[in-house]
This record gives structure tokens, C-alpha cells and sequence, in this order.
């Protein structure tokens, strides 16, 4: 009751999240009650036969119960990788004075610049001669690509804002660079860091485009199934079912980071 | 963890290492075909030939199907690298431009094919591709919306019904699946007399394209304002026949297997009717299969291609995806030529590959679809 | 404990030169103030000690060895921040144990020490806490016990006081000097208050862009300030230009004596406003324009016609008040000149 | 002994910057590879068009782009769109940033929560889930039927507004953190200070929160620029066949109309308004770190 005033206190807040309510959620209510539903005909607001017919048909695919392993597993690596090449870069930027440190900060937004389609093609060749087309190491590293730039954006500018002073200060007791680095720079920037990690996880599992290119024939991750599950399935059920399936990692990941986002940190790595 | 990552990695090594003996066939089709190819050819080929597996990737509803995996295999040719693909279900061997010519992909003979020589002559269009089934687009239309007495049997029915009816039919892009595309070919044959003949494949001129086009492209304008929701063309066959499952529109080009799929898996309601159009057919076409000469392994591949043009294969196009073999019917078990008696075709109208068609879909793109925005 | 020695040093940021020839000892014990205006080099001087900045060209010797190649945490000094810099991830026992936790101490010890270093700073019973949950200057006795506990040979300190509020820096200013004199530890303290340098420090050295311009002891600093950047700089100074001819010195309509000592002529006299005395007659004619109390005495504003405006400070005893007219007369003065600056009494 | 410190002083200096250069090597080195030595190769391509059979510099690929009506229909298609979303997703996310910067509200934490959402949901989750809401038939038309009545709803699916939706619903994530950020920075005092001398809310807004917030509006702006206008999934599934922004008309091109030089040429062309407006963004944040220093 006490709540239920509260929140009549607040009709503009009511109003932003009734609205933004309906223009987010709403789609993903849609996507749910498809997968629920065995039969859903026009104009009938709900399902017009409820079930889970579609879901043990689904998850009977050799192909699917393949790929969500070898998914996870990659995006796990591709997170894992970028985390070990990103972070010691972003220290540098952050703290070490070099020259051109601006420029080679800068450069990395032009990974997110140039129009990929037409890349990936040139990157096959190479790979192809590398031998790398088809394997977990060619995606891995097709994929490493797009995660740089949060990667060491937004970790850059939360090791900008730890103190230099606290770091001087665990020097000046004795500790040597790299226990400074462990005990003193690095619990500072967890929460930026984790949000780093979990947009460049998500990014990761979902990417199609160098999956395709790189990835096929031999490995096959999830989204590269649903495209064609998606858009070329007579049966809609089938999308809904994956997408949702798909979309639980995703809700894990809000669920953890909410507060890690939410904070100053991530913004920050956008340079506000 | 670290133990089972680094498994992992041994597995995807070996797996791709041992892996000779193994096609990569690339399925950029609808999933009644894909489906087929799981359920059906591939067991069946991989018992008919031991010495030969099958790995399906199926590439289809992505950004552009088997496109991408040919042009990665070309630059392979080019280079002299592995193209990791050996098989491709469905593709037009004049792409990519000049891959023909320079010896991109295999030329089919009765030599390397055998079963190359029950192929019938109308499927024929190029030896560099292997027509292996058959199917036409029909009209599909929704029983309960549209009266017995206006289902059209002509061209002009069909003109006629969707002024009469605005906002009830739609076709896809043209480049987005079949089911469109052969719509738009058949409003080009509409204004080139009904005469498929005019077009092959070695006869194209941009001039002679623009001329031919013409005419088309002022039908299909002139449907256009009564087409649903002012013209809003899907991306696609799937998302067409969505839009009838879904009581969008009453009306639309389809595949027949796709159709018949549809309706046997509850998708498009019981009382969804099919028909074909009489004074020309819409066009259907052959879908053909094409392998790169740099294909790792080129043998199996051309195993492949002649089993799927055995008799046993052809038959169950016509059975398991309501499909026409793309060899002569002769050739089949008596019974299948008896039960589809009426409907034994040896001829399925077609619309040359190549430079027609991507000039027909790139000249839509300019004279038809822009209306989209004419008319909001 | 430790001398320093400063040799020759120099420090540039690309074209700006932070600090320039610096030049002086440091003995066991001492507790030094390097005084100044902000950017005058003080702090770029005590970091060089801890180690955080490397000189450009000199070198800085501790009980006569170079220290200039040691890394920062290999040296003997400890260092307090401007800010309070405590870890705020970790307690206040953690912050205090982190140094010694590093030297690998049986944690017994560790914990006789911490606690030990906490009663010195009055922060018995706040070991369990969390920086954010301490008020400024307990964070910043925090800090100091921090730097304590480690017994360094130098204790370096930043502006330490500067973001606490006045009352509070004067407390723990007196604690400061109690704990360094109780543990004889040697100090160098930079601030950029001459106040809190003057009741501090052993000897001040006064920077100003860049160098040293005086080091010595605060009386002397304060008495004799050696040139006239001291002079403004530490407390107050009444400064007026002069003439120097035929052994007199003309300021305005008025004339003060000079010594041989003086060259040049023109010089500038200073006045400490405490030098100046209400005088019976043949002074100098005052107009009182404003009378503040500052407690035990008043500091008076005085007009006097062709010098302008002239401060001074008289006994509460004088009874002086706004409007109130009569002479004045100083009983000393500094003369700067061209060679230097000499001190006259009257 | 001064000529042996600054020996050492300047060895120090340099393995500092080896050191580094070392640490920024790998994720530099792939980009390197992966992108700039490929893109460079497309970029000097499209200035090398093949005339008469032969290769040779010129600009033909370029002035065939924009003497063709149907490429310049769809890059000021793109444009628009972009400048209609980004306008959008100001008009949607100032009003919940305002909202989540000064209130203490409990229906923040929600209404903040929704608001992130969107940044966890791929675009081919999102495309297929858009079109069973607001397509044909959807969720949203059998609602209003239901609850209203009324028929008239016209789908936005395949329509120019069915791509800008998605695309906004995939912003608003980036655009409110990055608007809420900018405003956390606003100083309380500096707004007490404008109501103490009787502004109103508007003028509040307009004449000190919109001024002092206008980095965040330019970084808000170029990151989603750069995402919008080289978009192809939510373009390709829900926005019409022509115009097309430039991310489906580039693999369309590529893919059926054979011809790779013009649609590499788009890509180049894509890239280049890119970078006009990464280059606004930077010097934003170069000037940025230039204050602090």
C-alpha cells in the first residue's frame, strides 16, 4: 500500500517506464508467447492452442545441440583472449607515456568504421592460406577483431580514473609494480572491466558475419543456425524457441551487470 | 575448465585434419529442402557410398545464402588455396562474373557424371550446372477469402483480381527467393508475348534487356498500388508465404513443395487452395548444383552428384518434397508415373541464369520497388 | 634516520622547467618545509625523493648515496598525499598493514605495529573500518600512520592538511610536530602556507619558480628575508620604492637613514607592520583609515600623504580608532638593493 | 655525475616506451591485419577501376556512384534515416535521462533496467521479434483491435519506419548511458543556483543543462552514427526494398547485381562519412584530455 503511494508520487516516472515498457518488452512478449504456443491464429490475441510440441522438436536437432556448446565455449575464448591482449594495452594507454599513445588510442574506432562485409572476404584469402578458415582459431581471431574497441576503451579510461596517487601511494609503501597493479589499480576497475567483459561476451555470441566467412564448414556456432532457422523456417515456432533459448545468456549477463553498466565507468569508456 | 577447453580445441583439430573423406555441402535452400537433404539423400548416400561422408552446412536465410561461401571458394581458386567447400546444393554458375570462364567451376559430362545422360533436355542449361529437381510457383491463395468463381486461370484473372481485391496479394524481391522472382518473369514473358523462348542464356544484351524490360516493369507498376500495404515487398519466400499464414494478404506467388510443406505441417491453414496459371505457367525452375574444380575432394563430390540423379533420388522429389525429377520420367518406378499421371510435366518453364537475371533483379530494384515510397 | 642531500638538481617537463639547481642539505632529524606558491617546483622536488619523478640532470643523496636509480618502492621514504589516496577497498587496517604485510612480518608484529601506529594518530578502535566511513582528517591521520608504521628514514609530506578545514589543520599540525619530534624522524613537508611552514619546520627553504631563493631557519627567513620575493611572500610587508643619495634614503617626502652597505640608487624599503611604532613627533603623519582586532593586538591601515597606504600593528594598549591622527616611525627596515639586502635599525 | 643520470634517465625513458609499445602490440597488430591492411586494399581498389581491361588509378568507381541515381537515392535514404534516429533517440532518451539523473525514485531502478535491456538482445533476435509485434497481424495490431476496436493500424514492417524502429530500440541503451553520464557531471549547485535566481524548468533545461551537456550530445550522436549507418540486419529484415540504406544495398550489389567494385566503392563511400563524423568525436576527445592535462 505504502508502496502503491510511493508510487503515485511519481506519474512521470509511471509514464517512462509504462512506455518504455511497451517499446522493449513488448516485442520479446510476442517472441515468448510464440514459443508457447502450438497454434496462434489471426485475430486471436493469444495462442489460439497452447504447448510445447515445438520445443522437443527443436532441441532434437543434432545440429543445434552441436553448436550451443561450441558457441559458449568461443565466445568464453574470444572473452578470455581479448581480456589477456586488451587490458596490459589499456594500462599503457592509461598510464605509460609514449609517443603517438593518442593516435594508436584513436585508431582502434576505425576497427568500428569500416564496413565489414567486403573485409571479410579479403581476410578469407588470407586465412585461407594461413589454414585458418574452418577452424576455432580463425573465428576466434575473426571474432577477437570486434571486441577490441570496448575492450580497450572502456577499460582505458577506468584505469585513467583510478588515482594515480593510490598507485604512488602502495609504491611509496613498498609494493612493487605489478602487486600495485594486482591489489591496488586492478579491484578499482572491476566494475568497468566486467561490463567490458560481458558486452564484449555478448557481442561474441551472437556475432554472424565472420562466423560465417571463417567458421564454415567446420564450425557452426548458434546465430550462424538461426539465420536460417529465423528468417527461412515456415514454422515460426522454431525462431521463437532459439531466440529465447538463445536470449538466456543475455538475461544472465543483465541480471549480473546491471550495476557494473549502470555505473560511470562504462559510459566513460565513450570518452563522456 | 582449462582441461576441457584445451579437449575442445584437440577435437575441432582432429575433427578438421581427418576430415578428407568428408564433402562440405553448402545448402543455401529453403528448409524443406535442407530438411530433406538431413533426413534423407544424405543417409541414403552415405550407404550407397561408404567411402564418402557428408557434412550439411546450411547456409540459407543468412545474408545472402551460398554467396559468400562461393566467393571465399573463388578466392581459394584464385590463390590455389583449399576452399573448404565442395558441394553447393543450389548456385548459378555464371557467378561470380568471369569463375565460368576460368575453369572456377566443373564442367558435367556423362564422363565424370554418368547419370548425366538422364537428365532431361528442357533442365539443360549450362554443363556447368546439374539440375537435379524441379518445382513451379503457383498461385496460393486463402479458400475462405477468395470465391471458387475468381480464382484466376490467366494472367489477366490474376491482374484483374488484385485491382478487384487491393491490399490482398503481395510477391517477394526478386532476388529473395524464387517465389518473386519467377512472378516478375512471368510479367516479363506477359510483355514479350508469352514466348520463354526469347530468352537464353547466351542472348543477352543490356539494350535488348531494356527494351524487354520495359513493358514488364510498367505491369508490375501498375499493380503496384494495389498490392498490400502499398507495395511492401517481403525479403524472401518464407516471409511471403508468413504473410498468408497470417491472413496479411488472401494471395501470392509460392513454391509448390514449399506450399504443400506448409499446409502439411499447419502452417498455412487447411483451406489454403493452389493453382497454376493456364495461358503460360508462372515459371519454375530446376534447382542446380554446382562444385568448384578445387574442391579437396572432387570425387566424392561428382559421387554425389550422380546419386542424386538416380532414379531412387528423383523419386523422392516427387514423393517426399512435391517436387519434378529432373530426369525423364520414363526412368522412375511405374508406380510414381501412374499416381502423378496428371501432373507428369517434362518441361517446367525456366529464365536463363546470369546476366538476365541479375539485370531483371537489379532493374526491378530501380523501375519497380521504388513505389514503395511513391505512394506513402 | 637520514641526511639528504640535494645536488645540482634539475627537473623539465618538455620546454618547462620545473625545478632548477636545487641545491641544500637535509640533516638527520630535521624537519624542513619547502615553501611556495602552487607550481613553484615544491612538489615536483619531494617527488623526485619518493622516487615518482626522475631528475633531469643532478642527482639527490641519502646519508651520502645516490638514490636517484632506486625505484620508488625500494626507497626508504614514505610518503603522505594531498588527497587522503587510502585504498578504498580496504580497511583502515589493511591500508596501515599493506607496507608491512609486503615485507613479509610475522603478522603478530603486523598487528602490534598497525596498532601501535593507529593510537599514535588517536584512531584507536577505527581499524575495522572502511576510508569512506572516516572524515577527512581522520582519512588523512589514516595516511599518516600509513607512512609511520613503515619507520622510514624520510617522511615526505604533500600539502597533507590542505582539503581539511582550518581548525582542524592547526590540530593536527601540533600533532605532527609532536609525533616527528617524539620518533626524530627527518621530514620534508611541502605546503604553501607560510603560516604552517614558519610553526613547523626546522628550517624552510622558499621556492619560487623553480629554485630556492632562501634556506634557513624560520626566524631568520621570517626576519630577514633575503630578497623581496620572501619579503611578499612570508607575512606581511609594507614594500615602498626609495632613493639613496647623499647617505639618506628618500621615500616620499620623508627620509630614513642608511649603512654603507647600501649601493645603487634605487632601492626598496620593507616594513614588517610590527616594526612600526607610534612615534611622539618628527614621524612620519598617519591618518588611521581602518582598525581590525585581531585579538592580542590591532592591525591598523594607515594613509600617510606621498606614501599611500602603510600597514601596522599596535598593542591593544594604543587605543588607536578610525579617523584618530598622529606620527608613526619604523624601528626597522630592510633595504633591497642592487648587491643585497641590509637590515637597519633606527 | 649529471651526463651519467641523464644516460640512464633517457634509457629509462625509452624502455618505458618500449615497454609500451609492446603492451599495444597484439590488439594493434590484429587490427593491423584484420582490418586496416584489408580495407586499404579495398580502398585503393575502388581508385583503380578497370577501364577498357586494364587497371590504372582513376575515379571513375566514384563518379559512376554518384552520376547513379539509385546509389545516390539510397545514401540520402541512409542519411536520413540516420539523422531521423538519432533525433529520435535524443527525443526518447533525454526525457528518461533527465528522469534517472534527478529523481529518487524507485521506479529508476526499473525504468533504468529496461532502459539497458536492449544492449543484451542481437539484432537477429530483435528483427525476428519486431516483426512479430508490429508486423502484419502482429501482437501490437491484435491489441488494439481487441482493446479498441479500431482497424486502422498500418504495420511499419518493410516500410522505411520498420527499420528506423529497430535501430532506435537497438540505440537507446548507449544513448541513455551515455546522456546520464554526461548529466551526472552536472553539478546540483550550478542548478540550485539557477533556480535560486528564478529560472524555470525549461530555462533550467535549455540554458544550463542542454549547454553543459553537449559533449555527451556529440559522443551520444557519434556512436550511434557509427553504428546506424553501415547497420545491415535490422535494414535487411524489416526495412523496404528500395530505398535501401546502405548496409543491404552494398551486399545486394555485391552479391546480385556482380559487382564488387561498386559495392566496395558504397563501402568506401559509407566509411568516409563514418569517419567525417569519428573525427568530430575525437577531436572531442582529444580537446577533452588536453583540459585535464
Amino acid at each position: 500500500m505504502s508502496f502503491l503511494r510511493k508510487l503515485g508520487k511519481d506519474p512521470f516516472g509511471i509514464f517512462i517506464f509504462i512506455a518504455l515498457f511497451l517499446f522493449i518488452i513488448g516485442p520479446m512478449i510476442s517472441v515468448i508467447l510464440w514459443a508457447f504456443s502450438v497454434q496462434w491464429r489471426y485475430p486471436s490475441l493469444l495462442p489460439t492452442q497452447w504447448g510445447l510440441k515445438f520445443w522437443s522438436q527443436t532441441f532434437k536437432r543434432a545440429d543445434i545441440l552441436q553448436a550451443l556448446p561450441l558457441s559458449l565455449f568461443l565466445s568464453l575464448i574470444v572473452t578470455l583472449i581479448s581480456a589477456v591482449i586488451c587490458l596490459p594495452a589499456a594500462y599503457a594507454f592509461a598510464r605509460l607515456k609514449f609517443r603517438g599513445s593518442q593516435f594508436f588510442l584513436l585508431s582502434f574506432l576505425a576497427t568500428n568504421a569500416f564496413p565489414r562485409f567486403g573485409l571479410y572476404i579479403t581476410i578469407a584469402v588470407i586465412f585461407l592460406k594461413l589454414n585458418l578458415v574452418s577452424t576455432v582459431l580463425g573465428v576466434v581471431l575473426i571474432q577477437l577483431v570486434n571486441t577490441l574497441l570496448f575492450m580497450i576503451w572502456i577499460p582505458t579510461a577506468a584505469f585513467k580514473g583510478v588515482d594515480k596517487s593510490l598507485e604512488e601511494a602502495a609504491l611509496d609503501v613498498g609494493a612493487s609494480r605489478f602487486r600495485v597493479f594486482w591489489q591496488i589499480t586492478l579491484p578499482q576497475v572491476i566494475p568497468a572491466i566486467s561490463a567490458a567483459l560481458m558486452l564484449t561476451f555478448v557481442g561474441t555470441f551472437y556475432e554472424t558475419q565472420g562466423a560465417i566467412l571463417i567458421g564454415l564448414p567446420g564450425v557452426r556456432t548458434m546465430p550462424v543456425l538461426m539465420l536460417s532457422l529465423i528468417n527461412n523456417q515456415l514454422v515460426v515456432q522454431y525462431g521463437a524457441i532459439l531466440s529465447l533459448t538463445l536470449w538466456i545468456p543475455s538475461l544472465l549477463m543483465l541480471f549480473f551487470a546491471r550495476r557494473a553498466l549502470s555505473g560511470k565507468s562504462l559510459a566513460a569508456g565513450f570518452g563522456v | 575448465m582449462i582441461r576441457i577447453c584445451l579437449s575442445l580445441v584437440v577435437v575441432f583439430i582432429v575433427s578438421t585434419t581427418f576430415s578428407q573423406e568428408t564433402i562440405d555441402l553448402y545448402n543455401g535452400s529453403d528448409t524443406n529442402i535442407s530438411d530433406w537433404y538431413s533426413n534423407s539423400i544424405i543417409p541414403m548416400f552415405q550407404a550407397a557410398v561408404p567411402e564418402c561422408k557428408v557434412n550439411q552446412v546450411i547456409t540459407g536465410g543468412g545474408a545472402g545464402g551460398n554467396d559468400p561461401i562461393v566467393d571465399r571458394a573463388y578466392a581459394a581458386f584464385k590463390t590455389g588455396d583449399d576452399p573448404k567447400a565442395d558441394y553447393f546444393e543450389q548456385f548459378d554458375p555464371f557467378r561470380p562474373v568471369g569463375a565460368m570462364d576460368e575453369g572456377f567451376w566443373v564442367e558435367f559430362s556423362t564422363d565424370n557424371v554418368p547419370n548425366y545422360a538422364s537428365i532431361v533436355d528442357a533442365a539443360k542449361e549450362t554443363p556447368f550446372n546439374l539440375p537435379y529437381r524441379g518445382s513451379q510457383v503457383l498461385i496460393a491463395y486463402d479458400k475462405t477469402k477468395v470465391n471458387e468463381a475468381e480464382v484466376p486461370h490467366t494472367w489477366d484473372d490474376l491482374v484483374t483480381w488484385i485491382k478487384a481485391n487491393p491490399g490482398e496479394f503481395i510477391y517477394g524481391r526478386p532476388d529473395r527467393g524464387g517465389s518473386g522472382r519467377n512472378f516478375v518473369v512471368r510479367a516479363v514473358h506477359e510483355a514479350n508475348g508469352r514466348d520463354p523462348s526469347l530468352f537464353t542464356v547466351d542472348n543477352f544484351d543490356t539494350a535488348l534487356a531494356a527494351e524487354r524490360f520495359a513493358g514488364a516493369w510498367k505491369i508490375l507498376n501498375d499493380l503496384a498500388p494495389y498490392l498490400y500495404d502499398n507495395a511492401s515487398y517481403p525479403a524472401g519466400n518464407t516471409p511471403t508465404l508468413q504473410l498468408l499464414a497470417q491472413g496479411a494478404v488472401s494471395m501470392i506467388p509460392a513454391w509448390s513443395d514449399q506450399a504443400i510443406q506448409a499446409i502439411s505441417l499447419g502452417v498455412l491453414p487447411e483451406s489454403t487452395g493452389l493453382v497454376q496459371l493456364e495461358d503460360l505457367p508462372l515459371v519454375g525452375g530446376y534447382a542446380t548444383s554446382t562444385i568448384p574444380t578445387n574442391a579437396a575432394n572432387l570425387d566424392c563430390s561428382l559421387k554425389l552428384a550422380n546419386f542424386v540423379l538416380s532414379p531412387e533420388v528423383q523419386a523422392s522429389v516427387v514423393e517426399e518434397i512435391g517436387g519434378f525429377p529432373a530426369i525423364n520420367w520414363d526412368l522412375l518406378p511405374a508406380e510414381l508415373q501412374e499416381r502423378f499421371a496428371d501432373v507428369i510435366t517434362n518441361q517446367v518453364p525456366d529464365f536463363p541464369g546470369g546476366d538476365w537475371n541479375s539485370a531483371m533483379n537489379d532493374s526491378w530494384y530501380e523501375n519497380v520497388a521504388p513505389n514503395v515510397n511513391r505512394n506513402e | 634516520m637520514a641526511s639528504l642531500q640535494f645536488n645540482k638538481l634539475d627537473k623539465h617537463f618538455g620546454a618547462v622547467k620545473a625545478v632548477k639547481d636545487l641545491n641544500f642539505k637535509v640533516n638527520d632529524g630535521e624537519f624542513i618545509c619547502l615553501l611556495g606558491p602552487s607550481g613553484c617546483g615544491k612538489s615536483t622536488a619531494l617527488r623526485m625523493i619518493a622516487g615518482f619523478e626522475e631528475p633531469t640532470s643532478g642527482d639527490i643523496l641519502m646519508d651520502g648515496q645516490s638514490i636517484i636509480s632506486m625505484p620508488p618502492n625500494k626507497r626508504p621514504t614514505a610518503m603522505v598525499f594531498q588527497k587522503y589516496t587510502l585504498w578504498p577497498h580496504m580497511t583502515v587496517f589493511k591500508n596501515v598493514a599493506f607496507g608491512l604485510q609486503l615485507r613479509k612480518l610475522e603478522r603478530k608484529l603486523v598487528e602490534t605495529k598497525v596498532m601501535t601506529a593507529l593510537e599514535l594518530v588517536g584512531l584507536k578502535g577505527y581499524d575495522k573500518r572502511l576510508p569512506a566511513q572516516l572524515s577527512g582528517g581522520q582519512q588523512q591521520r589514516v595516511a599518516i600512520a600509513r607512512a609511520l608504521v613503515l619507520e622510514p628514514k624520510i617522511m615526505l609530506l604533500d600539502e597533507p592538511f590542505s582539503s581539511l578545514d582550518a581548525h582542524l589543520r592547526v590540530r593536527l599540525r601540533e600533532e605532527l610536530k609532536s609525533i616527528q619530534r617524539q620518533l626524530g624522524i627527518t621530514t620534508i613537508f611541502v605546503t604553501h602556507d607560510q603560516e604552517e611552514a614558519l610553526s613547523l619546520a626546522d628550517r624552510i627553504a622558499v621556492m619560487n619558480s623553480g629554485w630556492v631563493e632562501q634556506y634557513d631557519s624560520p626566524d631568520v627567513i621570517y626576519a630577514r628575508p633575503s630578497s623581496q620575493f620572501v619579503a611578499g611572500f612570508i607575512g606581511s610587508m609594507n614594500l615602498f620604492e626609495a632613493h639613496n643619495e647623499k647617505g639618506m634614503l628618500k621615500l616620499g617626502h620623508f627620509f630614513l637613514k642608511t649603512n654603507d652597505g647600501v649601493n645603487g640608487s634605487e632601492v626598496k624599503i620593507a616594513i614588517r607592520p610590527e616594526d612600526m611604532e607610534i612615534a611622539e613627533s618628527s614621524g612620519w603623519p598617519a591618518k588611521v583609515k581602518q582598525v581590525m582586532n585581531l585579538g592580542p593586538f590591532y592591525s591598523v591601515l594607515l594613509e600617510i600623504e606621498s606614501l599611500g597606504n602603510l600597514k601596522a600593528m599596535f598593542p591593544k594598549t594604543s587605543q588607536v580608532k578610525e579617523g584618530d591622527v598622529f606620527s608613526v616611525l619604523p624601528n626597522r627596515y630592510l633595504v633591497y638593493h642592487d648587491a643585497g639586502v641590509e637590515e637597519i635599525r633606527l | 655525475m649529471s651526463t651519467s643520470t641523464l644516460t640512464k634517465k633517457e634509457q629509462s625513458r625509452t624502455k618505458s616506451n618500449w615497454i609500451a609499445y609492446l603492451l599495444i602490440s597484439a590488439p594493434f597488430f590484429l587490427m593491423v591485419l584484420l582490418i586496416v591492411y584489408p580495407a586499404s586494399l579495398s580502398i585503393i581498389r575502388t581508385l583503380r577501376p578497370e577501364v577498357n581491361g586494364t587497371r590504372r588509378f582513376g575515379l571513375e568507381n566514384y563518379l559512376a556512384f554518384f552520376s547513379d541515381h539509385t546509389s545516390v537515392t539510397n545514401l540520402v535514404f541512409t542519411l536520413w534515416s540516420t539523422g531521423a534516429i538519432i533525433a529520435l533517440l535524443f527525443i526518447i532518451c533525454l526525457p528518461i535521462a533527465l528522469y534517472l539523473r534527478f529523481t529518487e525514485s524507485r521506479i529508476a531502478h526499473f525504468v533504468q533496467g529496461l532502459a539497458l535491456f536492449p544492449l543484451f538482445v542481437p539484432g537477429i533476435i530483435l528483427a525476428y521479434a519486431l516483426i512479430r509485434f508490429i508486423g502484419p497481424n502482429g501482437l501490437l495490431e491484435t491489441f488494439i483491435e481487441v482493446t479498441t476496436g479500431w482497424q486502422g493500424y498500418h504495420t511499419p514492417y518493410l516500410k522505411p519506419s520498420g527499420s528506423i524502429i529497430g535501430l532506435v530500440w537497438e540505440g537507446i541503451p548507449i544513448t541513455v548511458l551515455v546522456l546520464t553520464a554526461g548529466l551526472a557531471q552536472v553539478p546540483d549547485n550550478l542548478i540550485e543556483a539557477a533556480r535560486d535566481v528564478g529560472a524555470g524548468r525549461l530555462q533550467i533545461f535549455f540554458q544550463i543543462i542542454l549547454p553543459l551537456i553537449g559533449r555527451s550530445m556529440l559522443i551520444a550522436f557519434a556512436l550511434n552514427f557509427l553504428g546506424v549507418i553501415g547497420a545491415f540486419t535490422l535494414p535487411y529484415l524489416l526495412g523496404p526494398a528500395a530505398p535501401q540504406m546502405m548496409g543491404p544495398f552494398m551486399q545486394r550489389t555485391f552479391y546480385n547485381v556482380l559487382n564488387p567494385d561498386a559495392a566496395e566503392t558504397q563501402a568506401v563511400i559509407t566509411f568516409l562519412l563514418s569517419s567525417f563524423v569519428g573525427f568530430l568525436y575525437v577531436r572531442s576527445a582529444v580537446r577533452q584530455q588536453k583540459e585535464e592535462a
